[in-house]
């Protein structure tokens, strides 16, 4: 077996777009809060980089991809601290390989991206040190078995179609995020005093770096660099323009105003709803779920008005409702050489992969924020909130320039 | 006619604006200001304590006739407040306005407030 | 015919790279305007993501790369929806290819970011939905066509050089922009009043991503992962450097002081003119390019202030001058390997080939100009000009944190 | 010999990874300084770009990888201007190649920040033109030498282990930060009254873009696209994450509050330290170094507040702590087979190495900064310091959307 | 001597200026506030329409002498109205100025303004 | 009491804080405004030179009582002068201030100061 020089440059690249992405997400997320919790809001970000990234490296890749125990969990004590992968060789086929360290880091980089996801759920109200207790228990007991089930050869791995992650990421993360957003309750003042965005302007950037970062993460997906890693790269494309594009309609039609926040969450939706089936759709499928998406989570923030609970950065809104559409969604656009087992079947393996990633997420989510709480408390004290978590828990403040050097 | 010019802490101007606004006071402008006072707010600089000296606060003018002078002013006053009473909560300046003018109709006097 | 997985693995991230140029241009442009057109300058750049994004796969790349007929414009319906290019191979020689749909997304990109360029003439002055017709026309009937007949088998491809796309999108894109800046007249209040950047760090950042953004843009267009792309890749890096520093000295001499805005300027100018000429000149020869750019776009520059009118954040005055420059003054310092026709031939190639690209996209961009404006108006009422695009069309505000939050 | 395609994909790429960080620097810093000072602080990254951009093309390539003269630099007059360079190729083994001038790129790419990094000492009180002056004069006489000596087959090349430049860019950086610090002297009221970051937002998104611009710098200094490749992204990830982690403990126990320029700052300490060390330890290693890195710079910024001296922004803090650090630190932690010559002549190679690049650096840059100073001063005057370089110096204003358009 | 101060919105500011020059008032100093009035202003937000309690306002003061306080009112009334008066468009409040210095001559009193 | 409304140049803003500390003056309200007078700064934009209409400079509120008002304008004008005087050094107004309040307290009148 030798190295593909080629495919190994592909996926160090898209390891790379993949950690930019938590940077996008972080100017993404800093930029929808007020300007009092915006380095908090970023720091939620920053901080998975650092607890995920140690904590893949230590247990995580054991837990996710080691020898499966009963297709329950993985584990290979040479695999902590990558011991044993770190010189590993991966078979990509045709007698070719590439480092197994590099599919390493590529796939930590999606451990660390998914928690960050979350915390915009619970923005501008939790304590910092229990949101760090809250990531390192949840990935370890949400993500890594997971990941396991639907990709380390557990229990789900051959069923569901999941190509780049709409299960493992999205929606376990848009259904932790609705379950901690209702149990932490509202940030006081919400709905009723405008909590308007600090800094939208950095927002659309973010957004921006997200998109690059995607096809790493999409695209990268493929483990190969051939046509299956183009057309994963295409479809994303297609999907995130035509959601971006579906969205600004809708707006158009609903409003009569186009709002830049609005394409950049006709983006987010597109490239959500396209992510579990990048490996599977032609470029007119890509557009039929990036426009599908846009539509019903557009839907899915008005009902969110209606109801009243406060997720805050919409993390269900956007990633948990897309993901659900594009998930179930695909088995309908998909190539027909897409499933061996038929459209029903598949359908059903569809269905089913997304009742366990829900329920399964709901109720881990639920006992860790419940443990959390007992413990140390989960929500920021009244007075902290309403200083702002960046002055109350960090001793800073984002920008110096509009108060006085 | 008096012109009421408070300063206030950040975190209160919501509070302090539904105060206001029971005290069927609902015209104001409002500004960033930083001020220095008794109160020290402590920042981090890499592992170093930093006491800035100026303090993020929030001022409020408010443009009333004079019967409306003391509700508005006990209006702040308890709102405003933190536990209390704090260090840094803030100070209410009452000056004389002597004309207003209303710039939409050109109206003057105690009507165009 | 096997898959070069370099080459891919290559392109792939010259995709992404590119990708990245219209968040980074939206920086560039959005950092310039004022703080009230800021969100509504960025959505020009990301608009043009959605619309044309969408536009590329479902129409574009069968009228650019289809089956030229008659010289005049590709045609496929295959192409339609880029239903045959999804599984197509491109060979690359030597018995080796790459999937067509990575070329395919590679020149989507281009077709994005030229309208998007062209947004800067008009600045802070049109309406967004007239802006959203007007791209969609101007990439059908003036970008698609002229790809088409210099790279995409057209009645000029062979003929004039042009590396990537010195032509095609600035030379294009800096005429239209003139004649938009033209016909649609100067912003109110424009010269008297100053019009100053509400965010030169932003802008300088944009420029940073651009220049990032170009090595994809010109090393990728090699079509390869070999000597040629290294050498694009180097003359463009050097260029941009020589522009940069050749900026700094003009202003150094002309007003004593060294502004921001001019390194990146100079940065600009450099990678526009060796566009055309990244696969034709040695070292030395992108340094006089750079230079030679700097110095005639700062002098563009003043001119364009003893005549008064507004191309507003200088689309012209850079991508049009330093186009021209760079397309027909490659003829002077090509390796003597770059044609097979000779120099004065090839100076007539490149001349005609400006030329042609002049005269059709100020013919045809006036045309749609002329036509929106009649159906439904191209510039803002002189009101919500002045109350700035950001509230009046988008109900936003780029800087929450400016105004309390 | 066959060009390897995707060993050249991954230089091109790791060549636009490692450009990206001299804007990442340029957020870095910019965020850091008070308000009117932040463009005159990017410039010093962004004039670097053009000043040793240009520089390393025409001189610096031959003096650093020319062929050895006596061990003390390099030279080749076919060098000059890269002409021979740009044609030719790098054997990578295995009767494999790359094109030189890909080689040439990247490596440009590390002349470059070198300098970059160096403002962050004297930050908002030098001359931009004694400065433009200074970095020339500092690469000629101290980069590129060093470069020659440890990489380019001078006296040390063999000896020290640095993999991607701790002795030659951050020890060197770090040094000359201090000599200059203390030459110049404090900031007006240093450290009197508080000088607050203007923009932490920044500074954060800043530090993201050089963690990801790092990969490119480390591994890419693997000059290949296998195992070695992924090892050392591996080891730079994981030693980022443990030093953020650590400096979060730190400042966890020590101060109670976890800031956000603590977590950036624990990020950069990692990557400094790992960057010598990138090819010869295992994730363990990369752990130890991570953590001992942020250890030892939190306690010298600690230390630097007792001395008193104004390393502004703590380039000798940061860089030459942790450079120093992970350049014999390395020895502790390395695998067997990293080294040939057995633990302890290995530790006495690499204190060498260290002691030469202290003591060179030390000495060089105080003799350029004393003779330009002689010239024509190196300081701000007192008055242009006060009102700030962007007003002074460049006649601009950072952010002009505080004040009124 | 009166120190008129007027909120108006943002964009009248540049017509204002100039109806101040007219005027013979030269000197200014201008701030960014935010109102509350009786105008509402609606932003997007995902889809949902969010009547923001602040908005953007600009304060001009103007110190000046007794004999120029008329023109320099109606010039500003006449320049900061939309379509001839509109919610929102501001208002003017004058007090009194008892003292005046200029900080670089040091002299003080009406020729200081 | 009166208040005091200092305009100055934001590169005097640590002086003038650190001359009024001096003269027992230690509570201040600041904020960033920018005015128009006689000074010109040019800008450069593109090759361009500009003169923009409005400059940065620092506003500085001090309410104090009337022994401290003598000093505290002493002390700005010594501090806050470019080379014993420049255009653009600023101006001070003082106003009548009724009445004040410490809202920490309640208090008012002179020692709510
Ligand atoms: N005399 C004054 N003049 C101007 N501003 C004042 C004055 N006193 C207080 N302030 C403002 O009020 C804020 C709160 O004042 P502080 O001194 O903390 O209150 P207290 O008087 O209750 O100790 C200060 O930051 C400052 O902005
Ligand atoms: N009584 C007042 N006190 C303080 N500010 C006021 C007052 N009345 C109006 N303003 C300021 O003027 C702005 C415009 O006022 P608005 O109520 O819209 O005008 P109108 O009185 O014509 O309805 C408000 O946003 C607020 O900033
Ligand atoms: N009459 C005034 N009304 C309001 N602000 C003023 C007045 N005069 C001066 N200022 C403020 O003071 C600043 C400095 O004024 P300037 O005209 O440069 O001083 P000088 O009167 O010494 O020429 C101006 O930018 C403006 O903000």
């Amino acid at each position: 077996m030798t190295i593909d020089t080629g495919t190994t440059a592909w996926m160090l690249t898209s390891t790379a777009l993949v950690l930019l992405m938590t940077p996008g997400l972080a100017m993404f997320y800093g930029g929808l809060v007020r300007t009092k919790n915006v380095l908090g809001t970023m720091m939620h970000s920053f901080s998975a980089m650092a607890v995920i990234g140690v904590l893949w490296a230590v247990i995580g890749y054991a837990m996710a991809f080691g020898t499966s125990r009963a297709g329950i969990i993985g584990w290979d004590s040479s695999f902590l601290f990558l011991n044993a992968p770190f010189d590993g060789m991966l078979s990509i086929g045709d007698n070719k390989c590439i480092p197994e360290i590099v599919f390493v880091m590529f796939q930590g980089k999606f451990a660390i991206i998914t928690p960050a996801l979350i915390s915009g759920a619970f923005a501008e109200r939790v304590k910092f040190k229990s949101y760090l207790l809250f990531i390192a228990a949840w990935t370890l007991l949400v993500y890594f078995p997971l990941a396991h089930w639907i990709w380390g050869g557990g229990f789900l791995t051959g069923e569901a179609i999941d190509f780049a992650g709409g299960t493992v990421i999205h929606i376990s993360a848009g259904i932790a995020g609705l379950v901690a957003a209702l149990f932490l309750g509202n940030r006081i003042g919400y709905p009723r005093n405008s909590m308007r965005p600090n800094n939208l302007v950095f927002t659309i950037v973010g957004a921006g770096l997200l998109w690059v970062g995607w096809f790493g993460f999409n695209a990268g997906s493929s483990l190969s660099s051939d046509a299956c890693t183009g057309q994963a790269l295409a479809v994303t494309q297609i999907a995130a323009a035509t959601g971006a594009l579906s969205w600004m309609i809708i707006e158009a039609i609903d409003n009569n105003k186009i709002s830049s926040l609005g394409i950049v969450s006709g983006i987010l939706a597109g490239l959500v709803a396209i992510t579990p089936a990048a490996g599977s759709v032609a470029p007119w499928g890509a557009m039929v779920l990036g426009a599908g998406a846009s539509v019903i989570c557009y839907f899915a923030l008005k009902m969110k008005e209606k109801l009243g609970y406060d997720d805050s950065l919409d993390v269900f809104g956007i990633h948990g409702v897309a993901g659900i559409f594009g998930a179930i969604g695909l088995t309908f656009v998909m190539k027909p050489d897409a499933t061996e087992v038929g459209f029903l079947k598949q359908l059903q393996y569809q269905i089913e992969g997304v009742g366990i990633a829900i329920l399964y997420s709901a109720a881990v989510t639920l006992l860790i924020i419940f443990v959390i709480n007992k413990i140390c408390g989960f929500r920021l004290s009244p007075a902290a909130e309403k200083a702002g978590m960046d002055h109350a828990q960090h001793g800073e403040h984002g920008y110096g320039f509009v108060n006085l050097d | 006619m008096k012109l009421i010019t408070a300063i206030i802490q950040p975190d209160k101007l919501d509070e302090v604006r539904e105060a206001l606004i029971e005290a069927e006071i609902e015209r104001i402008t409002v500004s960033r200001v930083t001020g220095h006072g008794k109160q020290e707010d402590i920042d981090i600089y890499r592992g170093r304590k930093i006491v800035p000296n100026l303090i993020p606060k929030i001022e409020i003018k408010i443009a009333c006739n004079e019967e409306f002078v003391e509700q508005a002013i006990q209006a702040i006053i308890s709102s405003a407040r933190h536990n209390g009473g704090e260090l840094g909560d803030g100070k209410i300046f009452v000056t004389n306005l002597e004309r207003c003018y209303r710039i939409r109709t050109g109206e003057s006097g105690g009507t165009a407030i």
